[in-house]
């Protein structure tokens, strides 16, 4: 046994292993950002009956990476008289903040079958028993990245535009935070995994038991819901409250002094907290990974094959359409993979190792199958809303939300002491 | 030399680097950056202690809504740099001497009443969280209740303040 | 224990009035008149009925015990081995008294309706009323000499509000602070007296008190021996003269006649002044230990009555006649109590509530009547106009004049009796007594032939006389019933029956007077003997009166011009307020100008607190320069402070740091 | 582990820098900002403390953490009402430099 194995399996091969998952969450979060982007301009554009993106690459697909090329090659100017320290800090804070915040979402219920070096590989990067409270300290420093950004370009937009979203933010961070503590209440606990196994069964042996309609140990949280749904997009400066990038008003808000990529960093970072946000809903209201379907009703296992082997099948057929070599032979791959990889998955129905895996998958299935949901709805409401006014925004915040979900605090509270109540 | 030390030793230089940085800048921006650095490494330090639940506070509060109000006033205010003035001078060598007294007067204190301290830290953190929030609601109720009233004293006084006089 | 729901709650009697006065004095200033009454008298009539009660109770359960009752309601004042609590007593005396108190105050409050029905500040004028109702009940209720002064003083301030209610008068509000001085002086003899007390026996609760000086049998001090109780006792009898207008301090009592009538009535004749019998009596055992203490008493209460009826002669004004009779009545009180006859002195105490009242109200009435005019002269030939005002008035003054059947001649009778009877050199004073009898007697006539008969002196063309309404005529109907048969109670002494009255009060007094009688026979021969001479000198008076003002009306004027010194002298009273303020006022008035305020005021207090302000002020001058009003250099300072502070609480500590170095340095 | 005089020192250390701070910065915000260091300073002795207390029951071992809770609360507060205040003064006085603040005197 040579040393690097052995300092594997000492808890230095804990911090690989770590690492290995940060840089595998990276990737992948990027890559959905990218696609992201590409997803809401599609549906938008579907929206207001238009083709969208479609001429890089069949459909547009390849269009955020050539988006992606352009950032990297355009020239990254600097306007003149910016706080330089100031003015590069920001993009980078705002990007680490959004992502660092990824890093304590679970994203599955139980451990990779295998281990590293003796390692359990678990599916979240960290799960500390205040995993909630740690998210909202991660929000709340983020609203340095884009005060800073708009302080330091030394411009009149981009200031405007910075104090309009450091007030917008910590005016919603207070509704957003009241707004999750029923769900604390109701889970008696900081930590997600306990929030999501709280939230595991059903009620009425077919409604799934999660806190939006759950009245198990307190009280539904429809409204707590709304709150934090509305507070968090306020919160990610999404439409309908996108103020601080208001074209129309302040050209584009705190990074209008940014190009290239620094510009990509605010970007990502905003699709990067949509993410977590989405996310956040589905643990904290949606039953996380737990099954919309009661356990015993085997047959919806085979949800994901059954949504996978269609569409991989669909794939195909579209790219035959095309002439060029992607169309001729990618799409077919991918979709040929795609339908491979559902068929595996009925396959598990005969050949036990594969029915584990099929088991194995229900939870990331049902989890990254509701944040898509929020996504999409995110691009939804971008797609329909108008835009607020700042003053009724600041109304929304301070005199509709705060007390409703305060309100929700007490009710629940009452209702958890009720039913505590011996 | 443990982890933990080694984790203590860089979480207090960074909060001693954030403080005299603090201290040197020129811009209240910086200041108020480095300030925050110091708040984020002592919430660490806090961390350390298995104090989570002071820890986030500690970041939410002082780095999310603290913080923040100061740069937002900051920026509100568009402050530039701060100029020499002749009274500078007291305060270098009046106050500066002064201030350095103090710190070495505590630090002697520390130390000597610090050595009949032992340290024994239990890291529960969330048993500590319940506790605190036990306490808080059971010895430390009426101080709870004041600080609340004293939070509504402190908007009520923060918006007569800041409102813009009336223009009569 | 029997259910004695109002005893065992005694402090509902004050209470009532106060809150009448309360709710008056706060809310009475919008009210009509309706209402105001309503209050006013459904408080002192209720407080009536609860004494009527408590006394029933009393009579029933506590007396036959041959115990008092009495009950500690709350502590007041604790400190140390002193201890005033806010108990109230009831016995015999205090029976006595409560009852005249709410009930001949009730009556009043009831006239006063209808009197002061047309008065500015009526709302005003009843909640004083009802104020000095509920001191007046806390003074006899009293268990304790510190809470008797309570009600003491309470019924001075009660006075001098209403002796100044027409206080835009600039007389009036004078006559209201004299009075208010002069009851000062009594009070401070009446306070050193209660030290006096306490020092000696460690108490001033009137059962533990006198138990003390019975169980331990004090020794009785003779003629001319100035031994402590003499001395604590002459000073009690200080604040009675006070109260109770006695020479010296009788001055403020006249003048006192600027208060609406009733007030008159109430206070400053029928309870008021009664005060300082009753504490005279109330303490009659540190009296009865006191010859000395006894004969002052005598002689200035027989001083004062004769002294006073000569002024009576000659006055013109009809309340003031009635106030100097007041005077020299209260002299007989204290006569009796001189002579040791207590008892004789409350009966005489309450007859004279009546029949003063009685007096006050219907003179009141006339005033009321012939559109306030108060001086005789310009009186007379009301007879027929007022019948009923009259007619009581009459009674009342045949009361006074201590003709029997009525009340005042057997008190009277009773007083100069006990006077006569006692021992060793008091036949003096009994002659005296006597003699004012007979002055009573005129002037009460006088008083009544200037106004009732003769003709009319008054111009009757602006002046249209009218009976007074039935809120005023009804008490004073009940009132001369009372004073018709309010002696009666006493009456069978003389048919050798025993006397009820002093029977009812022998717990509280003892049967000393009874015991002084020698042997039944004699002592029948000499009550008959000297009822029939007082009576024959009542008539002689009487008939005197009759001849100098109904025969010859000129008479009186020649008389007076032949002897014109003394007219003189009467008319001005012998000249006291001029001496008083001679003697006293004015010293005072030039030292407190030219010392108190030229000197120590000014230059002294003024001086001092100048002075200290200057001082400060140049200190500040030179501090302030600390101040820049830089905020940096405060920072400074501050930082200075907190090093000073953390080096003081942490010294030993650094010491114990510090010292191994420096023994290393020294090594 | 940690030992306590170690943060006991850290803390004294950035409690005399804040008191450096406070005397040798110009601007009003900064000088604000020191408080809050001082502050801070004080909330580590506090955790600190409270961590090297033996856990009694009552947990008197986190009363140290509770209490740095009210030092935040308050602090929050005082942030609320003092920025308030700059603000007016900033407005009046159209400038941060403490030095031209100098009305205090009589």
């Amino acid at each position: 046994m040579n040393s690097v194995t052995t300092f594997l399996t000492q808890d230095g091969g804990f911090w690989v292993l770590t690492f290995i998952k940060i840089a595998l969450l990276l990737f992948i979060v990027l890559t959905v950002n990218a696609y992201l982007t590409w997803f809401e301009r599609k549906v938008v554009a579907l929206m207001q009956s238009r083709v969208g993106p479609h001429r890089v690459g069949p459909h547009g697909l390849l269009q955020p990476a050539a988006d992606g090329l352009k950032f990297l090659f355009k020239e990254d100017a600097m306007p003149g008289g910016v706080d330089k320290f100031v003015y590069l800090l920001a993009p980078f804070l705002a990007l680490t903040l959004a992502l660092a915040s990824l890093a304590v979402i679970p994203f599955g219920p139980n451990p990779l079958p295998f281990k590293f070096f003796g390692h359990q590989v678990d599916l979240f990067i960290s799960n500390p028993d205040i995993g909630l409270l740690v998210l909202f300290s991660i929000t709340a420093l983020g609203v340095y990245g884009i005060a800073l950004a708009g302080w330091a370009s030394n411009s009149k937009y981009p200031l405007l535009g910075g104090l309009r979203s450091s007030a917008q933010m910590v005016s919603y961070e207070l509704s957003m935070t009241m707004s999750v503590v029923g769900v604390l209440l109701m889970a008696n606990s900081f930590s997600l995994t306990d929030i999501i196994q709280k939230q595991s069964g059903t009620i009425a042996g077919i409604l799934p038991a999660w806190n939006i309609i759950s009245f198990r140990g307190g009280f539904f949280q429809i409204v707590g819901f709304l709150c934090f749904f509305i507070s968090a997009i306020a919160e990610t400066n999404r439409v309908p409250f996108d103020l601080p990038e208001a074209e129309s008003e302040l050209v584009a808000g705190f990074h209008t002094e940014y190009s290239s990529f620094k510009f990509a960093m605010f970007f990502i970072a905003e699709y990067t907290s949509m993410i977590t946000v989405s996310s956040l809903c589905a643990i904290l209201f949606f039953g996380g990974w737990n099954s919309l379907f009661p356990a015993t009703w085997t047959v919806t296992h085979y949800l994901p094959s059954a949504i996978l082997i269609p569409f991989g099948l669909w794939v195909i057929a579209d790219g035959l359409k095309y002439e060029t070599v992607f169309g001729k032979l990618i799409l077919p791959g991918l979709g040929a993979a795609i339908a491979g990889i559902g068929a595996l998955l009925l396959a598990g129905i005969w050949i036990a190792p594969l029915h584990d895996v099929n088991e194995y998958i229900q939870g990331p299935f049902w989890l990254l199958g509701k944040i898509f949901f929020f996504l999409f709805f995110y691009v939804w409401a971008r797609g329909t809303l108008p835009r607020f006014r700042y003053d009724q925004l600041m109304n929304i915040g301070w005199k509709l939300l705060l007390p409703v979900s305060i309100a929700n605090v007490i009710v629940t509270a009452a209702f958890v002491l009720f039913r505590s109540a011996p | 030399m443990s982890p933990e030390l080694i984790v203590f030793f860089l979480l207090a230089a960074l909060s001693v680097i954030g403080a005299l940085s603090l201290i040197l800048q020129k811009h209240p921006i910086h200041s108020a950056l480095s300030l925050i650095v110091v708040m984020v490494s002592l919430a660490g330090l806090y961390l350390l202690m298995g104090a989570e639940f002071v820890a986030a506070v500690q970041i939410i509060v002082y780095g999310g809504a603290i913080m923040v109000l100061f740069v937002f006033v900051i920026m509100l205010l568009n402050a530039g740099k701060e100029e020499h003035t002749d009274f500078s001078k007291l305060a270098k060598f009046g106050g500066l001497p002064l201030a350095l007294a103090l710190t070495g007067l505590l630090a002697a204190a520390m130390i000597h009443n610090g050595a009949s301290v032992s340290n024994n830290a239990t890291p529960d953190a969330l048993a500590s969280t319940t506790k605190i929030s036990m306490l808080l609601f059971s010895t430390f109720v009426y101080p709870f209740e004041l600080t609340s009233f004293l939070i509504l004293v402190a908007i009520m006084g923060a918006l007569v303040l800041a409102q813009r006089e009336k223009k009569a | 224990m029997p259910n004695q729901p109002i005893l065992d709650h005694l402090w509902i009697i004050p209470l009532l009035p106060l809150l009448g006065a309360a709710v008056n004095g706060f809310f009475g200033l919008k009210w009509p008149n309706k209402i105001v009454n309503t209050v006013a008298l459904s408080s002192t009539g209720l407080s009536f009925a609860c004494a009527l009660e408590a006394v029933r109770e009393f009579v029933t359960y506590v007396a036959p015990s041959g115990q008092i009752f009495r009950k500690e309601f709350f502590d007041w004042i604790v400190a140390g081995n002193f201890r005033a609590g806010f108990d109230l007593q009831m016995d015999q005396l205090t029976v006595v008294m409560v009852l005249v108190v709410t009930g001949v105050g009730f009556l009043i409050h009831i006239y006063s309706t209808g009197y002061m029905a047309h008065e500015g500040g009526y709302y005003r004028f009843f909640a004083y009323l009802n104020l000095f109702m509920f001191f007046m009940l806390i003074l006899v209720l009293a268990a304790n000499y510190v809470l008797l002064f309570v009600g003491w003083e309470g019924v001075g301030l009660a006075s001098y509000l209403l002796i100044g209610f027409y206080f835009l008068r600039k007389s009036a509000s004078d006559a209201g602070k004299k009075a208010f001085i002069v009851n000062r002086i009594g009070d401070f003899g009446f306070m050193l007296g209660m030290f006096l007390l306490f020092r000696t026996f460690h108490t001033l609760d009137f059962h533990d008190l006198f138990d003390q000086i019975t169980k331990q049998n004090w020794p009785h001090e003779a003629w001319g021996a100035f031994g402590m109780m003499t001395i604590a006792c002459l000073l009690l009898f200080m604040g009675a003269c006070g109260k109770s207008a006695q020479l010296p301090l009788y001055v403020w009592l006249p003048d006192a006649m600027e208060g609406p009538t009733p007030v008159s009535a109430l206070i400053h004749a029928a309870t008021m002044v009664t005060a300082g019998v009753y504490v005279v009596a109330r303490s009659h055992i540190l009296f009865e230990h006191s010859e000395t203490a006894l004969v002052v008493v005598g002689t200035i209460g027989c001083a004062t009555a004769f002294f006073a009826a000569t002024i009576g002669l000659v006055q013109t004004d009809i309340k003031k006649v009635l106030a100097y009779s007041t005077v020299s009545q209260l002299g007989y009180m204290f006569l009796a109590c001189g002579v040791g006859a207590f008892g004789a002195g409350i009966f005489h105490l309450m007859t004279h509530a009546f029949f003063k009242a009685l007096l006050f109200l219907a003179a009141g009435s006339v005033i009321h009547a012939i559109g306030g005019e108060q001086d005789m002269r310009h009186m007379g030939g009301l007879r027929k106009k007022i019948k009923y005002t009259f007619g009581t008035m009459f009674i009342a003054t045949l009361a006074i004049a201590g003709i029997p059947p009525l009340a005042a001649f057997f008190s009277k009778d009773s007083i100069l009796l006990q006077a006569f009877r006692r021992e060793g050199g008091w036949h003096p004073l009994y002659f005296i007594g006597l003699l004012t009898a007979l002055l009573t007697a005129f002037y009460m006539f006088r008083l009544v032939f200037l106004t009732f008969w003769g003709q009319p002196r008054y111009d009757e063309h602006h002046v249209h006389v009218h009976e007074s309404p039935w809120s005023m005529l009804g008490p004073l109907v009940v009132l001369a019933v009372l004073s018709v048969i309010g002696g009666w109670a006493a009456a069978p002494a003389l048919w050798g029956g025993k006397d009820y009255f002093s029977e009812f009060l022998a717990p509280v007094f003892g049967s000393g007077e009874a015991a002084a009688a020698v042997d039944e026979a004699a002592a029948h021969n000499l009550e008959w003997t000297l009822a029939v001479v007082a009576v024959v000198t009542a008539l002689i008076g009487i008939f005197v009166a009759y001849w100098l003002y109904v025969r010859q009306p000129k008479k009186p004027e020649d008389l007076a011009r032949s002897m014109q010194p003394a007219y003189k002298t009467l008319l001005n009273k012998y000249y006291v307020d001029e001496l008083y303020a001679a003697a006293i006022v004015r010293p005072l008035v030039w030292l407190s100008e030219n010392i108190l305020w030229k000197v120590v005021d000014v230059e002294a207090i003024d001086g001092t607190v100048n002075g200290i302000a200057h001082g400060a002020t140049a200190i500040g001058d030179t501090v302030r320069h600390t101040q820049s009003g830089n905020t940096r250099s405060y920072a400074v300072w501050v930082v200075v402070g907190a090093l000073a502070i953390i080096f003081i609480i942490f010294w030993p500590a650094l010491h114990a740091f510090v010292a191994p170095a420096q023994a290393a340095v020294t090594k | 582990m940690v030992p306590t005089q170690y943060y006991l020192i850290l803390s004294a250390i950035l409690f005399g820098l804040g008191a450096v701070a406070f005397v040798v910065k110009r601007n009003i915000i900064t000088i604000f900002m020191s408080i809050e260091l001082m502050l801070n300073a004080v909330n580590l002795a506090f955790v600190a403390f409270s961590q090297s207390m033996p856990d009694l029951p009552h947990g008197h071992k986190l009363d140290g953490q509770v209490f740095v809770l009210f030092v935040i609360v308050v602090a929050a507060a005082e942030a609320a009402v003092g920025l308030g205040i700059i603000i007016l003064t900033a407005r009046n006085r159209r400038s941060l430099n403490i030095e031209r603040v100098d009305l205090l005197k009589l």
